[in-house]
C-alpha cells in the first residue's frame, strides 16, 4: 500500500473534474452510489411529434462522470451488484454510461454504526476489492491503494510515498477495531430454505409492523426497481424513469384490476426473497450488502436482521 | 412501569374478550418502539407505551379488520379511531379502547442530530431521555425534544376510554401554534422558499401516507394516470402538488398526532403542514378532529353562516 | 399576448356561466384572459382542480357559483365554501400569492356583475403577474 | 432491437379496425419506419408506445411468415390502450420489441400440435398457427379448439372459418352459451377439449387465455396424457422496461418480460405461485 496526505490527494483530483466529497452524513439515508448510477428521475428520451413529418425521439446525452470521493465499502459493494442487473443480458446504456465515466474512491469504514452488519456477507468494512481506489484513512495521512484500471489512472502524476510497517499496523489495529463492532447476521443456507418457505405462514407475522411504504427500497443501495412513464406537453414530451418500490401496491397492479401480490405479506416476501432467495439463485450473490439503511430508515422498525433471524428459525419440512 | 397495562392486556386476553391487544413492544433500535400485536396472555409482557412510540398505532387496525382488538391509545389515537369511525372504517364494538397517559411523542431524529454520534441506548428518566453511546451519555430534556405536534396538543388524553391507565400525562395546555403564525406572516416568496427548502428533500417514499391511519384509500389520487394528478418525477412542483392536495385531503381528518413527520426518512417538517391545518380548521369553524364519534368530518357539513370574506 | 396572464375560470351551469351568457348576449365585455370551464355546479369543483390548474401553468383560478341559498342543487355551494376557504389558505400559506385564487358568487341575471368581477379577478391576477412559481418547468 | 433497448422504432399505424363486435377489441396494423424490420417468432411480444400516454405490453398475432406488417389485437382497458384506440390511421407511434422468448416452434417440427385458446388471448396463437400452416408439411396434426363468450368476441372469425374448411387442419370453435344462429359447438373450451379427446401421443400443447380458463384446461390435459413439459401456456404481469431490469413482473427469480412470457408448465412447477 502506498500513502498520501489526504488534502494533496484532494487537490488533485479537483483538478481532475466533477469531485464529490462525501461524508457519513452525505451517505445516509439515502445511498449516494444508487443516486449517482440510477438516479430517482432519469431522462430516457425525448421526443417531438411534427405532424406529418413523424416522431423524432432523441436520447439525452450523458453528463459526464464523477470522482465519488470517500465511498463506504458497503456502498461500493452495492454498484458491483446493481451491475449484475444492468450490465448483463441486455445491457442498460444509461446506467453503463455512468459507471464507466465515475470513479469510486472507497474509504474503508473506521466507525461502523450501531446498524451495519455488512460482515454477514463475507465482506468488512476494510475490504479493500470494491470501486476503484480503496483508501484507509490513519489520522495524519490516507493509506491508497488503486483496484481497478480507471483508479491508477485518476491516481496518474500523484507522487506517492510507501506505507511504512508503522502504518501497516495503524490500519489494521482500525480495521481490528471497527470490525469488532459490527454485529454479525449468521445467514448460512438461507437461500436454500428461503425457496421451501414461499409459502409459510410467517410472512404473515413479519409483514404485520410493515406500512408498505418506500422508505426502505429508495434508500436501499441496492434496490434498483424502476417506474417508466411519460409526460405528456402540447406536440412534445418526455420518457424518464423513476424509482419504484415493490412495497407499493400500484407496483404489481394489472389494468384488469389483478394484483399478484395484493397484500402486503406478499410484497413484503417479494422484498426478502429477492434479496436473499432469487439473487443468490441468479447471481450466486446476495442482494443485500448489510449496510443498515433500511434499518435506521424504517418508521416502524422493521429490521431486517431480526427478520433474518426470525426466518432462520422457522421449522420446514423436508 | 407497565405493569398495569401489561395486566389488563393480560387480562382480555386470558378472558378472551379480544383477539389480540394492539400496542407498541421494545424495538431493535434506541428510541423508537415498535408496533406489536400480543396474541397470548403471554405475549402482554412485551407491551410498551411511552415516546417511544412513533406511528400512530390506529393505523393497524385496517390490518385487523373483522377481529375483536383492544388498542393502547394516546390522546391523538383515540381521537383517529373516532374518525375512523365517522367515516365508517371501523365498528366501534370492534375495539376495546384502552388509555394511556401521553407525555409526548419524541422527536427522535433531532436528538439523533444533536448527540452527533452514534446512540446504542436509550431510556426514560422522569422527564429526561438519557441516551449512551460512542460519545458518552447525555441526558436530553423531553419537552424539548417532542415533536412539535405534540406540543400544540389539546388533548393528550384518551377520549372516552373502556379502560383508563392512570399516569402522569402532558396538560392539555393552551395550544402553541406561534411558529405557524410566523409563516403565516412572511411574504409569498418568503413562505416559497421556506417551504421550497423543507419540502423538496422529499422523495416520494410515501411514507408519511402510509403511516398515517386517515390515508386509507385504496388508490391515491398520486397514482391515478387518468387525470395525471402528480407528474412522475422529483420537481418541485410535483412534490408540492402532492402534498398540497394530500394535506387538502387531510383538512379536518387530521388529528394532527405528527406520525407522518416522524415516519419521514428524511425528516421533513411535516408538521407545518398538519398544524396550519388544525389551526385553520379550529380558528374559521371552531372544529377539533375527532372528538366525538357521531361528529362528521368538517368539509362533509356546513353551517349558513360560515365565513365569507374571502369571496369577492 | 404572451405576457398577459392566463385565468381559468369555473363557471357552474346554474348562475355563473348564465350570468357569463348574459354578459355575452348583453355585448357587455369583460377581459379575454379568462378561459371558462362550465361546470354542473361549484360544488362540482375539486379543490385539487386549482393546484392542477396552477401546476399546469395557469397564472389564476376563478371560481363562481350561484348565490348562497340559490344553488341549483340546494347546499352545493355551501360546502364549496368551506372547501375553497381550506385550499386557499393552504395555497397562500406555501407562497402562492392570494390574488391568484378568486371566488364569488354571480347570479344568472347578473350580466354586468359578472362582467365586473371578470375585471377585478384579472387586475388581481395582473398585479401578482405570470405566475412561474407552482408551474412546472419542463 | 435498438442497441438502447429503451428506444422505440418509429411506427406507421397502417389499419385500424374492430376485431369484436362489442367495440372493446380492435387490431392493429405497423409499418416500421426508416427501413427498420424485427425478426421475431410467435408468441414473442413488443412494447407499443403511444407517445406522451407511455407504452404496454402486446403478443404480436401476425406472423413471420405473412411479411413486415406488425398485427397486434388490443383490449381497451387502461390509459395507454385506451390512447391507441383513439389513435387515427396514419399516426406514428412507437414499437420495441420484439421481446420475451417466444413458442419453442423447432421443437414442434414433426410433431403434432394442439392449440387450446379462449377470448382474446388468441393473438399470439394465430401467429402461432400461420406460422405452422406457412410450413404445413414440417408438422403433423394441427389441432385448434377455440372459445369466447360469444361468436362476436371471436378474433379473426373470417380467417378462423376458412381454416375451418382445411382438411389438413382441425378447427374447433365454441362459445359458452347457446346463440342465435351459432350452430357450431357450444360450452367452456375445458369442456369441449375433454369431449373432443385429441390424443397427447407426440402432441405438444399450447395453452392460452384468461386465468380461469388455463386453471379448468390444464387438468384436462393432464387427463389426456400430456406431460408437463409438453404443455406450454404464455403468463402475463404487469411490465414496464421488458427487458428484465425493472423488476416488477418476477415470478420467483424468473422474469416474465425476459425468461418467457412462455413456459411450459414444467418449468412452472419450478416457480412459486407468485400471478
Amino acid at each position: 500500500m502506498k500513502k498520501i496526505e489526504k488534502e494533496k490527494l484532494l487537490r488533485h483530483l479537483e483538478e481532475k473534474g466533477n469531485l464529490v466529497r462525501l461524508d457519513r452524513a452525505r451517505q445516509d439515508p439515502l445511498s449516494v452510489t444508487k443516486s449517482s448510477h440510477l438516479p430517482q428521475e432519469e431522462l430516457l428520451l425525448l421526443f417531438r411529434i411534427n405532424g406529418d413529418k413523424g416522431v423524432e425521439i432523441r436520447v439525452p446525452e450523458g453528463r459526464g462522470g464523477k470522482i465519488l470521493f470517500g465511498v463506504s465499502p458497503c456502498e461500493a459493494r452495492a454498484v458491483d451488484l446493481l451491475d449484475l442487473t444492468f450490465l448483463r443480458d441486455r445491457i442498460d446504456p444509461y446506467y453503463k454510461r455512468k459507471r464507466e465515466d465515475n470513479v469510486l474512491f472507497v474509504l474503508a469504514c473506521n466507525k461502523p454504526r450501531s446498524t451495519c452488519f455488512c460482515t454477514s456477507f463475507g465482506y468488512g468494512p476494510f475490504s479493500g476489492k470494491f470501486g476503484d481506489v480503496f483508501m484507509v484513512d490513519i489520522g495524519d495521512n490516507l493509506l491508497i491503494d488503486p483496484v481497478t484500471e480507471k483508479g491508477s489512472k485518476a491516481l496518474e502524476g500523484l507522487e506517492l510515498e510507501e506505507a511504512t510497517p508503522s502504518d501497516l499496523e495503524k490500519m489494521e489495529s482500525l480495521k481490528r477495531s471497527a470490525e469488532g463492532a459490527i454485529t454479525t447476521v449468521n445467514i448460512e443456507g438461507i437461500s436454500e430454505k428461503l425457496k421451501k418457505m414461499f409459502l409459510d405462514e410467517i410472512w404473515a407475522d413479519l409483514a404485520f409492523k410493515c406500512v408498505n411504504c418506500g422508505a426502505c427500497t429508495y434508500v436501499c443501495p441496492t434496490c434498483y426497481c424502476f417506474d417508466i412513464q411519460d409526460v405528456e406537453r402540447t406536440n412534445w414530451g418526455y420518457r424518464e424513469r423513476v424509482w419504484d418500490s415493490c412495497m407499493f401496491p400500484i407496483y404489481s397492479l394489472e389494468t384488469s384490476g389483478h394484483n399478484p401480490r395484493p397484500t402486503g405479506v406478499e410484497r413484503m416476501r417479494n422484498r426478502i426473497m429477492h434479496k436473499f432467495s432469487y439473487y443468490p439463485e441468479l447471481y450466486g450473490e446476495y442482494g443485500c450488502v448489510g449496510c443498515g439503511r433500511c434499518i435506521r430508515a424504517c418508521p416502524v422498525n422493521f429490521d431486517i436482521r431480526e427478520a433474518l433471524e426470525t426466518l432462520k428459525e422457522v421449522e420446514v419440512a423436508a | 412501569m407497565f405493569e398495569k397495562l401489561r395486566e389488563t392486556a393480560r387480562e382480555l386476553l386470558s378472558k378472551g374478550e379480544v383477539e389480540c391487544v394492539l400496542g407498541f413492544a421494545e424495538g431493535t433500535l434506541p428510541m423508537i418502539y415498535t408496533p406489536y400485536h400480543a396474541r397470548k396472555p403471554e405475549e402482554a409482557e412485551k407491551l410498551v407505551y411511552g415516546p417511544f412510540a412513533a406511528p400512530n398505532i390506529a393505523t393497524y387496525l385496517r390490518k385487523l379488520k373483522g377481529k375483536k382488538a383492544a388498542v393502547i391509545v394516546r390522546g391523538c389515537e383515540s381521537r383517529t379511531i373516532n374518525l375512523l369511525i365517522s367515516e365508517k372504517q371501523l365498528n366501534r364494538e370492534d375495539v376495546k379502547i384502552i388509555g394511556v397517559p401521553c407525555t409526548g411523542a419524541l422527536d427522535r431524529k433531532r436528538i439523533l442530530k444533536d448527540y452527533g454520534g452514534e446512540i446504542r441506548e436509550a431510556r426514560i428518566e422522569g422527564e429526561k431521555v438519557i441516551v449512551k453511546g460512542d460519545k458518552g451519555e447525555k441526558a436530553y430534556v423531553l419537552e424539548e425534544y417532542i415533536s412539535p405536534s405534540c406540543k400544540s396538543c389539546l388533548y393528550p388524553e384518551a377520549i372516552d376510554p373502556d379502560i383508563k391507565i392512570d399516569g402522569p400525562s402532558r396538560d392539555g395546555e393552551k395550544a402553541d401554534f406561534s411558529d405557524i403564525e410566523k409563516i403565516e406572516k412572511m411574504s409569498p416568496a418568503e413562505k416559497w422558499e421556506f417551504f421550497e427548502k423543507e419540502l423538496s428533500k422529499c422523495i416520494r417514499c410515501y411514507a408519511c401516507r402510509e403511516i398515517c391511519p386517515m390515508c386509507y384509500c385504496e388508490s391515491c389520487f398520486v397514482d391515478s394516470n387518468r387525470p395525471v394528478w402528480v407528474e412522475p418525477g422529483f420537481d418541485y412542483t410535483d412534490i408540492l402538488s402532492f402534498h398540497l392536495i394530500k394535506m387538502y385531503h387531510m383538512a379536518g381528518r387530521c388529528v394532527d398526532c405528527g406520525a407522518c413527520e416522524r415516519a419521514c426518512p428524511l425528516g421533513i417538517r411535516l408538521s407545518f403542514l398538519t398544524r396550519k391545518l388544525t389551526k385553520d380548521m379550529k380558528e374559521a369553524y371552531n372544529f377539533v378532529s375527532g372528538l366525538s364519534p357521531e361528529e362528521k368530518p368538517a368539509l362533509g357539513v356546513f353551517s349558513p353562516d360560515d365565513r365569507e370574506d374571502f369571496i369577492l | 399576448m404572451k405576457d398577459e396572464p392566463k385565468i381559468l375560470a369555473f363557471l357552474c351551469n346554474w348562475c355563473s356561466y348564465a350570468g357569463a351568457d348574459l354578459a355575452g348576449t348583453s355585448r357587455v365585455q369583460y377581459p379575454t384572459n379568462i378561459r371558462v370551464i362550465r361546470v354542473p355546479c361549484s360544488g362540482r369543483v375539486n379543490p385539487q382542480f386549482i393546484v392542477k390548474a396552477l401546476h399546469d401553468g395557469l397564472d389564476g383560478v376563478w371560481i363562481s357559483g350561484c348565490h348562497i341559498g340559490d344553488c341549483h342543487y340546494q347546499t352545493g355551494n355551501y360546502y364549496a365554501r368551506r372547501r375553497f376557504y381550506v385550499i386557499k389558505n393552504l395555497l397562500e400559506y406555501v407562497g402562492v400569492e392570494p390574488e391568484r385564487v378568486q371566488f364569488s358568487w354571480v347570479s344568472a341575471s347578473e350580466g354586468k356583475k359578472f362582467a365586473e368581477i371578470a375585471g377585478v379577478v384579472t387586475e388581481k391576477v395582473k398585479k401578482a403577474g405570470k405566475f412561474k412559481r407552482l408551474a412546472k418547468k419542463r | 432491437m435498438r442497441e438502447n433497448p429503451y428506444v422505440p422504432y418509429p411506427a406507421l399505424l397502417k389499419r385500424s379496425y374492430f376485431e369484436s363486435d362489442d367495440f372493446s377489441l380492435k387490431t392493429f396494423e405497423f409499418e416500421l419506419l426508416d427501413g427498420n424490420r424485427i425478426d421475431y417468432i410467435p408468441g414473442q411480444f413488443c412494447e407499443i408506445s403511444v407517445f406522451g400516454k407511455g407504452e404496454a405490453p402486446f403478443g404480436i398475432a401476425s406472423s413471420p411468415t405473412e411479411g413486415h406488417i406488425l398485427k397486434f389485437t388490443v383490449n381497451k382497458a387502461g390509459l395507454v390502450t385506451t390512447a391507441l384506440h383513439e389513435a387515427e390511421e396514419g399516426s406514428i407511434l412507437g414499437i420495441r420489441g420484439p421481446l420475451g422468448n417466444g413458442y419453442p416452434v423447432e421443437k414442434f417440427r414433426g410433431k403434432n400440435v394442439l392449440i387450446v385458446g379462449g377470448g382474446f388471448a388468441f393473438t399470439t396463437l394465430r401467429s402461432l398457427l400461420v406460422y405452422l400452416l406457412n410450413s404445413r408439411s414440417d408438422y403433423e396434426k394441427i389441432t385448434v379448439i377455440y372459445g369466447a363468450r360469444t361468436p362476436g368476441l371471436l378474433l379473426y372469425r373470417e380467417e378462423l372459418f376458412e381454416w375451418e374448411k382445411r382438411d389438413d387442419l382441425k378447427v374447433i370453435l365454441t362459445v359458452d352459451r347457446e346463440f342465435p344462429g351459432w350452430e357450431k359447438q357450444v360450452g367452456f373450451v375445458p369442456q369441449v377439449l375433454e369431449r373432443t379427446a385429441p390424443s397427447s401421443k407426440d402432441c405438444y400443447a399450447v395453452v392460452c387465455g384468461p386465468p380461469i380458463m388455463i386453471k379448468f384446461t390444464l387438468p384436462v390435459l393432464e387427463k389426456l396424457g400430456f406431460k408437463p413439459e409438453m404443455v406450454y401456456t404464455s403468463l402475463e404481469k404487469r411490465m414496464k422496461c421488458g427487458i428484465g431490469k425493472c423488476g416488477r413482473c418476477n415470478i420467483g427469480p424468473k422474469y416474465i418480460c425476459k425468461d418467457g412470457p412462455v413456459f411450459s408448465l414444467a418449468q412452472l412447477a419450478e416457480l412459486p405461485e407468485d400471478y
